[in-house]
């Protein structure tokens, strides 16, 4: 595929579109279908799509393994993270009413910041995996 | 006898389909086949669940004007996350598949068999 | 403040320790991070305990939301129990675990491995502590994907079919577990246990409970390894890590006990064993779990294949507690549970520290081992004995409660199989003893020393518990009779 | 020092012994000379505790309490203490037998067969200072297990196939008959002490406690009642100490011990005549001393016949104790004692005859009495003991379960026992008869072989000795059988 | 109406995918139907007004899962399953079993679309009238999945993470793994 100007063409221009239709559905999810899982989905598969025309490589560079189980770790650690806060703030743990003087405000921050932290491990992992089946060492 | 018909076909097969994906998990001896299965097996559940929170003339549970009948949120909330553990075990049970064809060469559980008792 | 989240502490301390560990450099420092984390989860579990000792229980509102809306953790003596036993296996499973991981799981996958470790006790503990049936299913996949992979690490290949058997069977039991919710909310509407179970009493008789009941039975039992659905367990205990082999056959099937305890007594009821009689199922399965797994044992050549069916028959005799539904009967199964934790944490510690010194754990390669590991023989010795049941051990107090439990109702047939299993043990366990000390060295088997230290101490310190456990059995019986009286299961009466 | 304590020194003293010795392992001096100042150390104690003994004063002590109401309870009364004194002064003579035994033999493994032997005698003690059934049964287990390495000691394929008959049907009989014998005594009345008059009377439907007493008898497998006897022959793969000390004395007489103490104790002699629960079972006693003695006379291994005649002479004591009457249970005490110095000292002469001259069958040991007369003597003094006759100590047992049965007309168990006590001189009496009249096979005279080491000697000279001075002398051990029979 | 038809011809479709599955034997072939399969559930889903759940069945059955699957076919470059060599009777024995035990079970079971039925009034009507002033969120799936049971969604995170984790070990990226071959029985 490498090698299909159209292909690299359209990739090109999708990437962007489909990074941007996913961030979408990672912030609307409030008020439509969506919300940090399927927006993981869809980044990664923006990622894959790219990957896939232009070779493991251009991604690599970007996102290295390492980086990415950072990732993976950091959105755990941002979704129980928030938790914790929500503890030391003296509410229960997920009590996202005590983040904000008005308790719908605090639910507003407390679920867009653990949304946020599904989609950077769910994206995370989902390039992960494709990594390791992607991975050369398995094609033997 | 019409309307329990009415009421329960979906149901019913939902529990077709979820058959047809045991017996794939369980009679087949490719373990592609089987994950693949598995999956089919998983879905048709999310369908039952689904069923049970479907409500006639109701719409996606949205809050939004105009409507007072939603459909049951919170089987949708437990499938999802249903869903993530599905695809997580496939992708385990696919790595796996892997790592066994390095080591036996072949993902016909009949010939792994074979390969352990002849050593 | 600590105090007032303790429950959730115990479970989300890990959960944010597993990905920091995962970012470690690999090396011993991921190893120090899990050993602090799990001891003090096991200091938790203690505090815990201590709280609920008293039969009274905690109930925390996760998010702030009240039941039946939001998820509850619901802790009483039982959960409190089974917390402390499966944060105490993994406390005292880590020092041992620091030589062999070296030896057996490379260098640069440490980091991992002890990240997946900390994700399955988060897994169990989270079983463990909630009282929500969902939150407890998806906690229950948290600990099964982990173990597989876990098991999977096993330096052999047959480790991988086993772990993929596994993970056939053990999504099939998931997704048994998730049809029986399913069914029940369909009848209920609700998922919380303490909920469900006042919404259920009434439709006790309703098909579709009986169905839910039938799935989430079937479902658990897959996790249990009941006979005779315990194919999977097997392979799965012999070619894991060591380290792992003493900690899943000393808490996985354990928790399912749990798991079963709750549904049955508390979701459902005993009342409605008793309707269905479906106690009577228990017992037979038990039964013939029993005998049928000692069989296996006996003809096995293997000792952790003989460790690993003795399990089965151990668990086979929680079913059967659980079958006679009787104070006393429920008593012996949670005894039993946590003097088994004990001795097969023991048995596979040694185990471990042969395969550690020979590479096998073959009867052909380890014959007259035990001469050349006295202590390690020492050790499987007085486990051996606890297992079959002699009296000063941990051993004998189950098999007393099961006895007693059994002759209360005059169940005879059910006592001479639970003496049947003592004798069969007797004879599975000398095989090991002769094989071990009596028989001649093998002529493969190069000189061995005895196994480090570091293996040792966790190993002995199990071992001792076996005979304190044996000699002062206040914590075990007294929990027992607590978490049973909570279970609102009744002294049996004709 | 308290007495409560003196007991808890009485039973825990060999195991430290035992630890001593394993420490002291690279001196073989050091070690032998740990276990003699054990034994003597724990004889000390028992006699101690025997001198400030008085049949009215309780001496007891719980260190825990496992189960409800189930404490580990060590207490003495009289048969307990009666068998302590046995077992304690006879490990002191075995461990000196013992010394020149496994050096002239050079035994393998001697640190092991010290050590656990040690704890052999501990476990012992345990049973006979155990204060309830449940503690006894504790003991009584730890002493079948604690013997098996003593058992499988040669460890080759012969020893450990004795061993395997040895442990399997020991621990097989107590899992399988003896604890739900207890476990239902405990189901039913709640408790497991030992009281005067028993605890299952009125408790217990007469017409279920055949059955139940008949658990307890075949349950106790080291009382060797027949089918469950073939252990002790097996068990005769040991080296001779062993045989001597353990299956002569210590674990064979915990097990009629044990069935004494669940007679009395437990049952109560008065519930088991008004309920007949020994009707049938007083057959199987009877039954395995005939038996017995008439196996013993086809065989021509020593120890083996020895065993068998252990077997028999075991059903005495358990028939003394079926008759549940004073008599016979006098008798049963009093046996315990005679029959222990009476055929320790047998043991003594087979296994020096077998590390001098290397002859274990009877056939071979024509004339070998006029090269070692002490040997030859020894034997024929015991052997005269268990047959029964004055000036012997064995002549007193058997004269009270006489008594007994006379008492209650059990005119036919009587014969049995006359009849017995001939096949006793029919199976025992040739081997002196032979060594000094008899002939060698090759008609050579053996002027090369010596007597066995002193030590041995002085053993076998003091337990036959002993035999003879208990005739005389019957004095302590006869009270305290007095005591517990109950008919003082 | 239209409904109930669609629903129907959509439980058709799934039906006759499903047997196929069993039938095909050419792997790549079964995937492909198993994609298809997937994708007409969440159709499925959308006819039972479970929006979110459709989009996630589609991103994931239709899509990575589909994806996986095919990358593990690349791997393991043998494309036709074999035919068992055994007719195993006990697996479709279990199988009747449990279809009967189910559908015995489906027969006091609210029928389908029943406002009335427990799930429908027990704990739902709080969710749905409560979610905005608790919340302020409109997709009440939203709410629910983010706040009233947020800890489930931390564990299902937890649950990918895990995956994660385990992919990496066990195929994962720069680590390949020797094993000895001695002692495999």
């Amino acid at each position: 595929m490498k090698h299909n100007l159209v292909l690299r063409f359209i990739t090109k221009y999708l990437f962007p579109v489909i990074a941007l239709f996913a961030l979408y559905v990672q912030f609307h999810g409030d008020y439509g279908p969506g919300g940090g899982f399927q927006a993981g989905v869809i980044l990664s598969v923006a990622f894959i799509l790219y990957a896939m025309v232009f070779g493991m490589e251009t991604i690599e560079q970007v996102l290295p393994l390492g980086l990415l189980r950072i990732l993976a770790s950091a959105g755990v650690l941002i979704y129980s993270g928030t938790g914790v806060i929500t503890l030391l703030m003296g509410g229960n743990f997920l009590d996202y009413d005590i983040l904000s003087l008005r308790p719908i405000q605090g639910q507003h921050i407390g679920i867009m910041v653990i949304e946020l932290g599904v989609g950077i491990t769910v994206s995370a992992v989902m390039l992960i995996i494709f990594y390791a089946f992607s991975d050369r060492r398995n094609h033997d | 006898m019409i309307d329990i018909i009415i009421g329960h076909y979906n149901y019913w097969i939902v529990i077709l389909l979820m058959m047809a994906g045991f017996y794939t998990v369980i009679n087949r001896g490719n373990l592609i086949k089987k994950i693949a299965g598995l999956n089919i097996f998983q879905t048709s559940v999310f369908l039952l669940y689904i069923s049970i929170g479907y409500v006639n003339e109701g719409t996606t549970p949205i809050i939004a004007e105009g409507f007072t009948r939603y459909a049951n949120p919170l089987p949708h909330v437990l499938i999802l996350t249903a869903i993530v553990v599905g695809v997580s075990t496939t992708a385990l049970g696919l790595a796996l598949v892997v790592r066994i064809k390095r080591a036996y060469g072949t993902i016909e559980e009949d010939e792994i068999h074979d390969k352990d008792m002849s050593l | 403040m600590i105090e007032q989240n303790l429950c959730l502490l115990l479970v989300v301390i890990p959960l944010i320790a597993a990905p920091v560990t995962a970012m470690l450099p690999a090396g011993r420092s991921p190893w120090l991070f899990t050993l602090v984390i799990t001891w003090l989860c096991f200091a938790l579990s203690i505090w815990q305990l201590t709280i609920v000792l008293d039969g009274s229980t905690i109930s925390y509102e996760l998010g702030g939301w009240a039941p039946p809306w939001g998820i509850e953790y619901h802790i009483d003596a039982l959960n409190a129990f089974v917390a402390l036993i499966v944060s105490g296996i993994a406390a005292i499973t880590l020092p041992y675990a620091l030589r062999t991981v070296e030896k057996e799981i490379q260098l640069q996958e440490t980091s991992l491995f002890y990240a997946l470790f900390l994700l399955c006790l988060v897994g169990l503990l989270g079983i463990a502590q909630t009282g929500d049936v969902f939150n407890l299913f998806v906690f229950l996949e948290i600990s099964s994907l982990s173990s597989y992979v876990l098991i999977a690490m096993g330096k052999q290949r047959r480790a991988l079919t086993a772990a993929y058997q596994y993970l056939i069977m053990g999504s099939i039991g998931a997704t048994f577990l998730l049809i029986g919710i399913g069914l029940i909310y369909a009848e209920t509407g609700t998922l919380n246990m303490q909920d469900l179970h006042q919404r259920l009493q009434p439709i006790l008789d309703h098909r579709t409970v009986h169905t839910g009941f039938v799935f989430m039975v079937v479902g658990i039992a897959l996790k249990l390894a009941l006979f005779p659905l315990h194919l999977w367990l097997p392979n799965a205990y012999k070619y894991s890590p060591s380290a792992i082999s003493v900690f899943l056959s000393a808490t996985a099937t354990k928790v399912a006990v749990y798991i079963m305890l709750r549904m049955v007594f508390t979701v459902f009821s005993t009342s409605f064993l008793k309707i269905t009689h479906t106690e009577f199922i228990f017992l037979i399965l038990g039964a013939f779990g029993v005998i049928v797994a000692s069989m296996a044992a006996i003809v096995q050549h293997d000792l952790k294949r003989i460790l690993a069916y003795s399990s089965i028959a151990q668990i086979s005799y929680m079913v059967l507690g659980m079958g006679f539904a009787s104070t006393l009967g429920i008593t012996a199964t949670v005894v039993h549970v946590f003097n088994h934790a004990l001795m097969k944490g023991a048995l596979f510690m040694a185990a471990g520290a042969i395969v550690y010194r020979v590479g096998s754990s073959r009867f052909e390669n380890i014959y007259g081992i035990g001469r050349q590991m006295p202590w390690t023989f020492a050790a499987i010795f007085v486990s051996g004995l606890s297992l079959i049941g002699i009296p000063g051990t941990a051993g004998f107090i189950s098999k007393w409660y099961f006895m007693l439990a059994a002759l209360e109702q005059q169940a005879w047939l059910i006592a001479f199989v639970i003496l049947l299993g003592s004798l069969l043990s007797v004879v599975y366990m000398w095989k090991i003893f002769e094989a071990l000390f009596f028989h001649r060295l093998a002529c493969t088997a190069p000189p061995v020393t005895e196994a480090p230290l570091s293996m040792m101490l966790p190993m002995w310190t199990l071992v001792l518990a076996n005979i304190y456990f044996g000699i002062n059995t206040e914590l075990t019986v007294g929990v027992a009779e607590t978490a049973v009286r909570l279970l609102g299961v009744t002294a049996y009466h004709e | 020092m308290s007495d409560q304590h003196l007991l808890l020194l009485a039973v825990f003293t060999p195991f430290a012994g035992a630890l001593a010795i394993v420490l002291f392992r690279h001196w073989p001096n050091l070690r032998e000379t740990v276990t003699l100042v054990t034994a003597a150390a724990v004889c000390l104690i028992v006699v101690t505790v025997f001198m400030r003994f008085s049949s009215d004063t309780l001496i007891a002590i719980d260190i825990a309490e496992p189960l409800p109401g189930l404490a580990i309870r060590f207490e003495v009364e009289s048969l307990g203490m009666l068998f302590a004194l046995v077992a304690s002064v006879l490990w002191l003579v075995t461990s000196i037998y013992a010394i020149g035994y496994m050096r002239k033999h050079d035994e393998k493994n001697q640190t092991r067969f010290y050590a656990m032997f040690a704890i052999a005698i501990g476990c012992t003690l345990g049973i006979a200072l155990a204060g309830n059934l449940f503690t006894l049964f504790l003991w009584y287990e730890m002493l079948t297990i604690s013997t098996y390495p003593l058992v499988a000691h040669a460890g080759n394929k012969k020893a450990r196939r004795g061993a395997r008959t040895y442990l399997s049907i020991l621990l097989g009989t107590s899992i399988g008959l003896l604890l739900p014998a207890i476990l239902i005594t405990y189901t039913i009345t709640g408790s497991l002490d030992f009281q005067e008059g028993g605890i299952l009377a009125g408790k217990l439907d007469p017409a279920w406690a055949g059955l139940l007493y008949a658990l307890f008898i075949f349950g106790i497998g080291k009382a060797a009642v027949m089918p469950f006897h073939r252990w002790l022959p097996a068990a005769m793969v040991a080296p001779t100490p062993v045989s001597a000390l353990l299956h002569a004395v210590a674990v064979v007489k915990a097990g009629v011990f044990t069935v004494l103490k669940v007679t009395i104790y437990i049952f109560g002699t008065d519930f088991i005549t008004s309920s007949g629960a020994n009707d049938w079972l007083i057959w199987f006693a009877g039954a395995t001393i005939l038996l017995a003695s008439l196996i013993a006379m086809v065989q021509d291994n020593l120890k083996l016949r020895l065993a068998y005649s252990t077997i028999s002479q075991l059903s005495y004591i358990v028939l003394g104790a079926l008759l549940a009457t004073n008599m016979g249970l006098l008798g049963g005490a009093l046996h315990i004692t005679m029959h222990a110095f009476a055929k320790i000292t047998l043991f003594f002469a087979a296994g020096a005859i077998l590390i001098t001259t290397d002859k274990s069958n009877i056939s071979d040991m024509g004339g070998l009495g006029r090269a070692m007369p002490v040997t030859f003597t020894a034997f024929l003094i015991g052997s005269l003991s268990i047959i029964g006759l004055p000036p012997f100590g064995g002549m007193w047992s058997k004269w009270y379960l006489g008594m007994g049965m006379v008492e209650t007309g059990q005119w036919l168990l009587l014969a049995v026992l006359l009849f017995s006590s001939l096949l006793n001189i029919a199976y025992l009496l040739p081997v002196p008869v032979r060594g000094f009249f008899g002939k060698a096979k090759d008609g050579t005279e053996y002027v090369q072989i010596k007597e066995a080491p002193i030590s041995c000697l002085l053993a076998m000279v003091f337990t036959s000795l002993a035999s003879i001075v208990l005739f005389f002398y019957p004095g302590p051990f006869y009270e305290l059988a007095l005591d517990a029979s109950g008919a003082r | 109406m239209l409904d109930t038809f669609i629903d129907i011809t959509l439980l058709a479709f799934l039906t006759t995918t499903a047997i196929a599955i069993i039938k095909v034997r050419n792997l790549f072939v079964v995937i492909m139907l198993f994609s298809i399969f997937s994708l007409h559930s969440a159709g499925l889903f959308v006819v039972m007004d479970a929006a979110d759940v459709a989009f996630t069945e589609a991103a994931v059955g239709a899509g990575i899962s589909t994806v996986l699957m095919l990358a593990t076919l690349a791997l393991t470059k043998d494309h036709d399953e074999k035919r068992p060599a055994h007719h195993a009777r006990l697996p479709l024995l279990v199988v009747l079993i449990t279809g009967a035990a189910l559908v015995y079970g489906t027969y006091d079971i609210p029928s389908f679309g029943d406002p009335h039925s427990p799930a429908q009034e027990h704990v739902k009507p709080y969710y749905i009238e409560h979610s905005i002033e608790d919340t302020g969120v409109a997709n009440t799936v939203t709410a629910v999945l983010a706040s009233y049971r947020g800890y489930d969604t931390l564990g299902e995170v937890t649950v990918i993470f895990t995956a994660g984790i385990g992919v990496m070990l066990l195929i994962g990226g720069r680590l390949t793994r020797k094993r000895n071959k001695e002692d495999d029985r």
